[in-house]
């Protein structure tokens, strides 16, 4: 069997420490060998971003990330958006502006337009659109994406 | 170089769901001890919205606020066979087995809440807020939780109910094609407009108007993700997607979404949307379904929005700039019409 | 930007529910947002292998020898499956509704019909492992000819794609090798219209593209049962389908589904599941299998490529007096739902106008490409958009707004359509009327007043005096009644002659000692229908064919008729 | 194929490690797509931590950017924005955050966004085995050796004389149909040193040697923009793929060319 290397590395504020398989990426790594079933698998080829996460604080394609790189860094995934049981004010506006339909999609979706709102705090609906960019909606038609983002960065109180 | 503008139209009618081998869809409807109620079903939601419209139908048909229903699916050791979430029939096959096992568990607790009231079953009503009174006199009145309660502790009855909803099989005759292919139609038009560069054969989809008849918007949340998603396939479909750039040879076949094109959020049109509701004599509180039709005029709307634009007819899809560049390239130049 | 126009049918309607046309939000859409929806892939299971498959490189050809020991040798793999592992290797999708013969290995044995047609699938500890062995299984193949354009597959002398239907054609109620649809006289009113109007329009194959890849995980359950997760969009579909190919009565199945991450048609085949349950019944561990994403894109059956040629007798003032169809399907190598397509595509001609003759040949014909299936407006998205393509040109041929020429055409309440049934619940007029308000297009005073309630029925509700009806495509002695009846039995038990029966329409019997070659198969012009009908009889309870002599068979006779539900009325 | 990972401490370790049959993983974006995807024909993975390489620095002539420096950087990075339009081409901002120079200039193509604005500018790759820095061309030729460790990139004499224009079917992230990068330095209104790239016109990017013919010494004028369109695509080899084909790409190489200079000429 391969070579397992120790990983570890802060997910969403908690310290983790799991094994990574020789060549494993940071998706297989998290779903597998941690069991944060929240990023998602669309393509392994880094065209979709249903894998999305945060490593410092910047979108990441998990798919695409060895998982061994993220030794001793920051890992965001949606499972840490909310605080506790209250929703973060872009899963609100999801749910609110009806953002979401088979739901596959939305975990990538949503890392990405928190990366874009933890450093536009105010985006305009190009800057959204941009954000989104690498990350496919088959269902939606992107419009109530884009809406719902605006209207949690509209919602959302200074930090 | 020159951008030409045209608009294209185009109408459909979509019937719902299938008929070949009969079309049925079962549904369990019962009660917790407080009046909380499940739905089990063995039909699928991949997005469309299964467990949200019947919860809304269930919820409706029982008389109970709707945060008194969950609906739990899919699981074959206890959800009742359901042929799937196909051919736009999950809202009026679903739906209507839903309401017949729901019409089944609400007779029930009525017939619980009667006895506990001293009156008859016939004269009570529900106020869809957890609440079963005498018909003009709410101040006798009894609530869900304590109809259910009272059949599950005192009386012994279970507040529950099946429903099944079966469209038959429809023969088809050999010779004539005579056959009664589905139960109800939606409908739909579509007014697309397109600039289009006469140099690069480029098409830009700018605008779309559209009047969707569904009958019943049983939920008009669901229905705008529907339209909205579906007229961005339809775009998709027009203009970007293929598994074979060369059809029918089986040359350059994509393999990622970096070949496999489909329109981004740059790429989305503005889309004005009209919802007309007939609705459908058998379908559930009217409703059809709105799942497929709502791609469909927009591809030859494009098509003949490109046509308007710059006289060149799109007859294979979808509508690459080659395509267009070649046909204005053959008609010695963008031939604008202008007809709509 | 949607506005919901309550004036319209306001009085077929009472608005006043406490529930139903509220924008409740989704009972899911928490768990969307917060990424707990649990997707069949969202089950982690101890000890999970993973199935990968060895596919063909080739759009057509034998399969002379299958040498998996290299890969069954290899680290982390526990068993590598081919054809002969699975219990009943032949099936078609709607045999469930007793519609159409089984077609289509689940793990090809004698043939691959098109690229990537699965060969063997390798079961291993991890995803990589199971692709390293994947690539260690050696295929001796020798290549056959191959079709790739569907009226080049209706030619004679094309490669015949699909043993079962030696004509590369479906066959329908078995009586002929096509669809029809005869209301009137089309040929008639051509003579006397003003303007014909001609064309031809080809949809493209497109892949339903789901951002979750079709899959499913199988795990032993207690009590000798096989619990399976899966994003079917049909979970008794696929559990039909699994209990049929594993011969295995359906109570011994636990499917568990219905969150699913998109599927739009894609995920309605059932591929995934039964060999995902073969692979933990035979290593007795949690096996998933499921689709990368270039899989998804070429193995995946995408919405099939559709032709259609359209004409139309047009009279001056723009009434549409005939119409006539001649579509082709491109089914790919397998049936699977493209024979269901061509159906409901008939029953939506001439789509939703009311024109008085109308006639239409429509072909389900197979090529050497993946096999297509449904997707989101399954029958119906490639023929509209032929049909409104269409109605431009007609619009323009007699100088007409376009959307005028819809409402004028347009079906209304009590028209009689071509299938013979009366036309209600019409709102196209009004569709077209509001689009027209709102982008300013100018009606006349005639299309503004129109209504889908008014001027329907009548003279329009008759059906036509004369209907011309033929014997074109005639085939002889399918009963595929037969068949039907024979599924709708039990299962008989595995069984090499049962797995030779079911295979047997392939002329070379899978019996012949591997790796000894077949016979060599020279393109062969399509067999008589007769030869068909036997086949198709073969394809029954017919005793294992012979390489050499085809089956005799008894003639049969008799339509093939939908049997309504024999797949679940045992249940 | 099941591959071992060696992580080296600095870019010379690594270059040694390489040796035979081992691949450079760098931003993951290429590499880890083909061990996803079981790539029989890798087996060593050779990745490096030298912070080397991900450095910016501005020198006399230009900047040097470590091969490691993702496209994300050069957008964030205050002496950069001559080079931001074409890292900002470069897929999604996930993808920005991982995405390299190095990796980009050896993506297939039609990719290669950037790359085809350094090829214009004339940037040169400095290699591990030493030796002068090779311009892109050569290392694209072939008898690649050692690791790309850094690029010399030339700073524009003036900014309005470098333009950058992709077209894409899909926005705002798309596959380069084409994409075109043009570097005109003007004197006394005449263009010398014309440097024209494109790619989707063959295996990389490449050079259009015969617009740059006919740009240099002129003005860039809608005479001289004529001139160069009509011959843009002379002497390449347009992709034929599931996004376009040769011949359509051939065709509109002109269009986008005349459409990139007309932009320049406006300044």
């Amino acid at each position: 069997m391969m070579a397992r290397k120790p990983v570890t590395f802060t997910l969403n504020g908690s310290e983790r420490a799991a094994f990574a398989a020789d060549g494993q990426n940071l998706l297989q790594f998290l779903r597998q060998e941690v069991g944060d079933m929240t990023p998602k698998f669309g393509c392994g080829q880094g065209g979709c971003g249903a894998c999305t996460v945060l490593v410092d604080g910047a979108p990441h394609l998990s798919c695409l990330m060895l998982a061994e790189a993220v030794q001793g860094r920051r890992v965001e995934t949606v499972a840490g958006l909310a605080r506790g049981a209250t929703p973060h004010p872009l899963q609100e506006a999801f749910m609110e502006h009806f953002a979401a339909q088979c739901g596959y999609c939305t975990p990538g979706m949503l890392m990405a337009a928190k990366a874009l709102l933890d450093r536009t705090p105010r985006p305009t609906r190009d800057e959204v659109i941009e954000a989104i960019g690498g990350n496919l909606c088959r269902c939606t038609g992107y419009a109530p994406i884009i809406d719902a983002i605006l209207a949690a960065a509209n919602r959302r109180t200074p930090a | 170089m020159a951008l030409h503008r045209g608009r294209g139209f185009a109408a459909i009618n979509y019937p719902i769901g299938m008929n070949l081998g009969g079309d049925p869809s079962q549904a369990l409807v019962h009660s917790n001890p407080d009046g909380k109620f499940s739905v089990a079903l063995s039909s699928i939601d991949l997005g469309q919205g299964m467990k949200s419209v019947t919860r809304q139908i269930a919820a409706e048909t029982l008389g109970v606020p709707v945060e008194d229903v969950y609906v739990d699916t899919a699981d074959s050791d206890t959800g009742p066979h359901c042929m799937g979430s196909f051919a736009s029939r999950g809202t009026h096959r679903v739906g209507n087995a839903v309401i017949q096992a729901a019409q089944e568990a609400r007779a029930v607790m009525l017939e619980a809440a009667a006895e506990e009231l001293e009156v008859d079953a016939a004269d009570l009503v529900t106020d869809g807020r957890g609440n079963i009174h005498v018909r003009g006199a709410p101040s006798r009145s009894i609530t869900t939780m304590a109809a259910c309660q009272a059949a599950q502790f005192r009386q012994g009855r279970t507040v529950s109910g099946r429903g099944i909803f079966l469209i038959p099989l429809s023969e088809v005759d050999p010779d004539t094609g005579e056959m009664t292919p589905v139960s109800c139609f939606a409908h739909a038009a579509m007014l697309v407009e397109v600039e289009v560069d006469d140099e690069t054969g480029e098409v830009r989809i700018l605008d779309m108007q559209s009047a969707y008849e569904l009958g019943r918007a049983l939920n008009p949340g669901l229905v705008e993700q529907q339209l909205v998603g579906g007229a961005w396939m339809g775009m998709s479909h027009a203009a970007w997607e293929t598994t074979e750039p060369r059809y029918p040879d089986r040359s350059h076949g994509p393999v990622d979404f970096n070949s496999y094109l489909m329109p981004g959020p740059g790429d989305i049109a503005p889309h004005h949307i009209s919802v007309l509701e007939r609705p459908a004599p058998d379908g559930p509180f009217g409703g059809k379904g709105p799942g497929e039709m709502c791609a469909n005029p927009v591809l030859p709307a494009v098509c003949n929005a490109v046509y308007d634009a710059v006289g060149v007819r799109i007859d294979e899809l979808p509508v690459t700039p080659e395509k267009v560049l070649r046909g204005i390239r053959a008609l010695g130049g963008a031939r604008p019409r202008g007809r709509l | 930007m949607i506005e919901f126009r309550k004036e319209f049918f306001a009085d077929e309607r009472d608005d006043d529910l406490a529930t139903i046309g509220q924008r409740v939000r989704r009972q899911d859409i928490l768990g969307h947002v917060t990424g707990r929806s649990p997707f069949y892939d969202d089950h982690r299971f101890e000890g999970l292998l993973h199935i990968r498959c060895a596919r063909s490189p080739h759009h057509h050809a034998r399969i002379r020898r299958i040498d998996t020991a290299a890969a069954e040798r290899m680290p982390g793999v526990v068993r590598v499956l081919t054809g002969r592992d699975v219990p009943r290797n032949l099936n078609t999708l709607l045999s469930l509704l007793d519609f159409g013969l089984d077609d289509e290995p689940i793990l090809a044995e004698t043939k691959v019909a098109y690229r990537g047609e699965p060969v063997a699938a390798v079961i291993a500890e991890t995803e990589a492992l199971a692709r390293d062995a994947v690539a260690a299984v050696r295929v001796e193949y020798e290549e056959l000819p191959h079709v790739l354009d569907p009226e080049e597959a209706l030619k004679p002398g094309a490669p015949v794609v699909c043993d079962v239907y030696p004509t590369n054609r479906f066959i329908y109620h078995g009586k002929y090798d096509h669809q029809k649809l005869r209301y009137g006289d089309v040929e008639a009113a051509f003579a006397r219209a003003d303007h014909i109007v001609e064309g031809r329009y080809q949809m493209s194959p497109i892949e339903q593209a789901p951002i979750e890849t079709c899959g499913a995980i199988a795990a032993p359950e207690v009590n000798d049962r096989y619990v399976c997760f899966t994003g079917t969009q049909g979970l008794f579909f696929s559990l039909g389908t699994a209990a049929k190919v594993l011969q295995m009565p359906s109570s011994r199945l636990h499917f568990v589904g219905g969150t699913v991450g998109g599927g739009f048609g894609g995920k309605v085949d059932s591929v995934h599941e039964p060999i995902a349950i073969l692979g933990a019944m035979l290593t007795g561990r949690p096996c998933k299998f499921a689709w990368d994403r270039e899989e998804e894109m070429q193995v995946g059956a995408p919405r099939g490529a559709e032709r259609w040629y359209l004409k139309d007798a047009v009279a001056r003032d723009g009434r549409i007096l005939a119409r006539k169809f001649t579509g082709y399907f491109d089914a790919g190598a397998y049936t699977r739902l493209s024979s269901y397509a061509v159906i409901k595509a008939v029953g939506h001609l001439p789509g939703p106008y009311t024109i008085p003759n109308v006639h239409a040949d429509v072909h389900c014909v197979y090529t050497n490409r993946t096999p297509s299936t449904a997707m989101r407006g399954f029958g119906i998205t490639g023929v509209d958009f032929a049909i409104e393509c269409h109605m431009d040109k007609v619009a323009e041929a007699v100088g007409m707004n376009p959307v005028e020429l819809r409402i004028l055409n347009a079906y209304r309440d009590g028209d009689m359509k071509a299938h013979r049934r009366e036309a209600k619940n019409c709102a196209l007029v009004e569709c077209c009327q509001v689009v027209a308000e709102k982008a300013g297009v100018t009606l006349s005073p005639e299309a503004r007043a129109a209504s889908s309630r008014t001027g329907g029925g009548g003279e329009r509700a008759r059906l036509p005096a004369f209907t011309r009806t033929d014997q074109d495509g005639r085939v002889e002695g399918f009963d595929t009644g037969s068949y039907a009846r024979k599924t709708g039995s039990a299962p008989p038990p595995r069984s090499e002659s049962t797995r030779h029966t079911t295979a047997a329409p392939q002329t070379t019997p899978s019996s012949q000692p591997r790796p000894a070659a077949p016979p060599p198969r020279a393109p062969q012009p399509p067999a008589p229908p007769l030869a068909s009908g036997q086949r198709a009889d073969a394809g029954g309870s017919m005793p294992p064919a012979d390489a050499a002599s085809p089956p005799a068979a008894p003639r049969r006779t008799g339509a093939l008729r939908f049997s309504s539900l024999s797949g679940f009325r045992r249940r | 194929m099941s591959v071992t990972v060696e992580t080296c401490a600095t870019a010379a370790e690594a270059a040694r490690a390489l040796g035979q049959g081992a691949q450079y993983l760098g931003g993951g974006t290429i590499v880890m797509r083909r061990v996803n995807a079981g790539d029989q024909h890798l087996s060593r993975l050779v990745r490096s931590t030298d912070p080397g390489l991900r450095a910016i620095r501005s020198t006399s002539q230009g900047v040097s950017l470590g091969a490691g420096v993702t496209m994300a950087q050069i957008m964030a990075h205050p002496d950069l924005g001559f080079l931001a339009p074409a890292a900002r081409a470069v897929g999604g901002p996930a993808l920005r955050e991982m995405a390299t120079v190095g990796g980009n200039l050896f993506a297939r193509a039609p990719y290669g966004d950037l790359a085809v604005l350094l090829l214009a500018l004339g940037a040169q790759a400095v290699m591990s085995d030493g030796g002068s820095p090779r311009p892109l061309e050569e290392l694209w030729r072939g008898g690649r050796s050692g690791l790309v460790l850094s690029l010399e990139v030339p700073r524009p004499r003036e900014a309005r004389a470098t333009g950058y224009l992709k077209v894409a079917r899909v926005h705002p992230v798309g596959t380069p149909v084409i994409s075109l990068a043009a570097y005109l330095p003007r004197e006394g209104g005449r263009i010398r040193g014309a440097r024209i790239a494109m790619t989707g016109m063959g295996a990389t990017p490449r050079r259009a040697t015969a617009a740059e013919r006919v740009l240099e010494g002129a003005a860039l004028d809608a005479a001289s923009i004529a001139r160069a369109a009509a011959v843009a695509a002379e002497g390449l080899e347009p992709l034929d793929d599931a996004l376009a084909t040769a011949w359509y790409r051939r065709e509109v190489a002109g269009v986008h060319l005349s459409r990139l200079l007309e932009g320049l000429e406006r300044g």
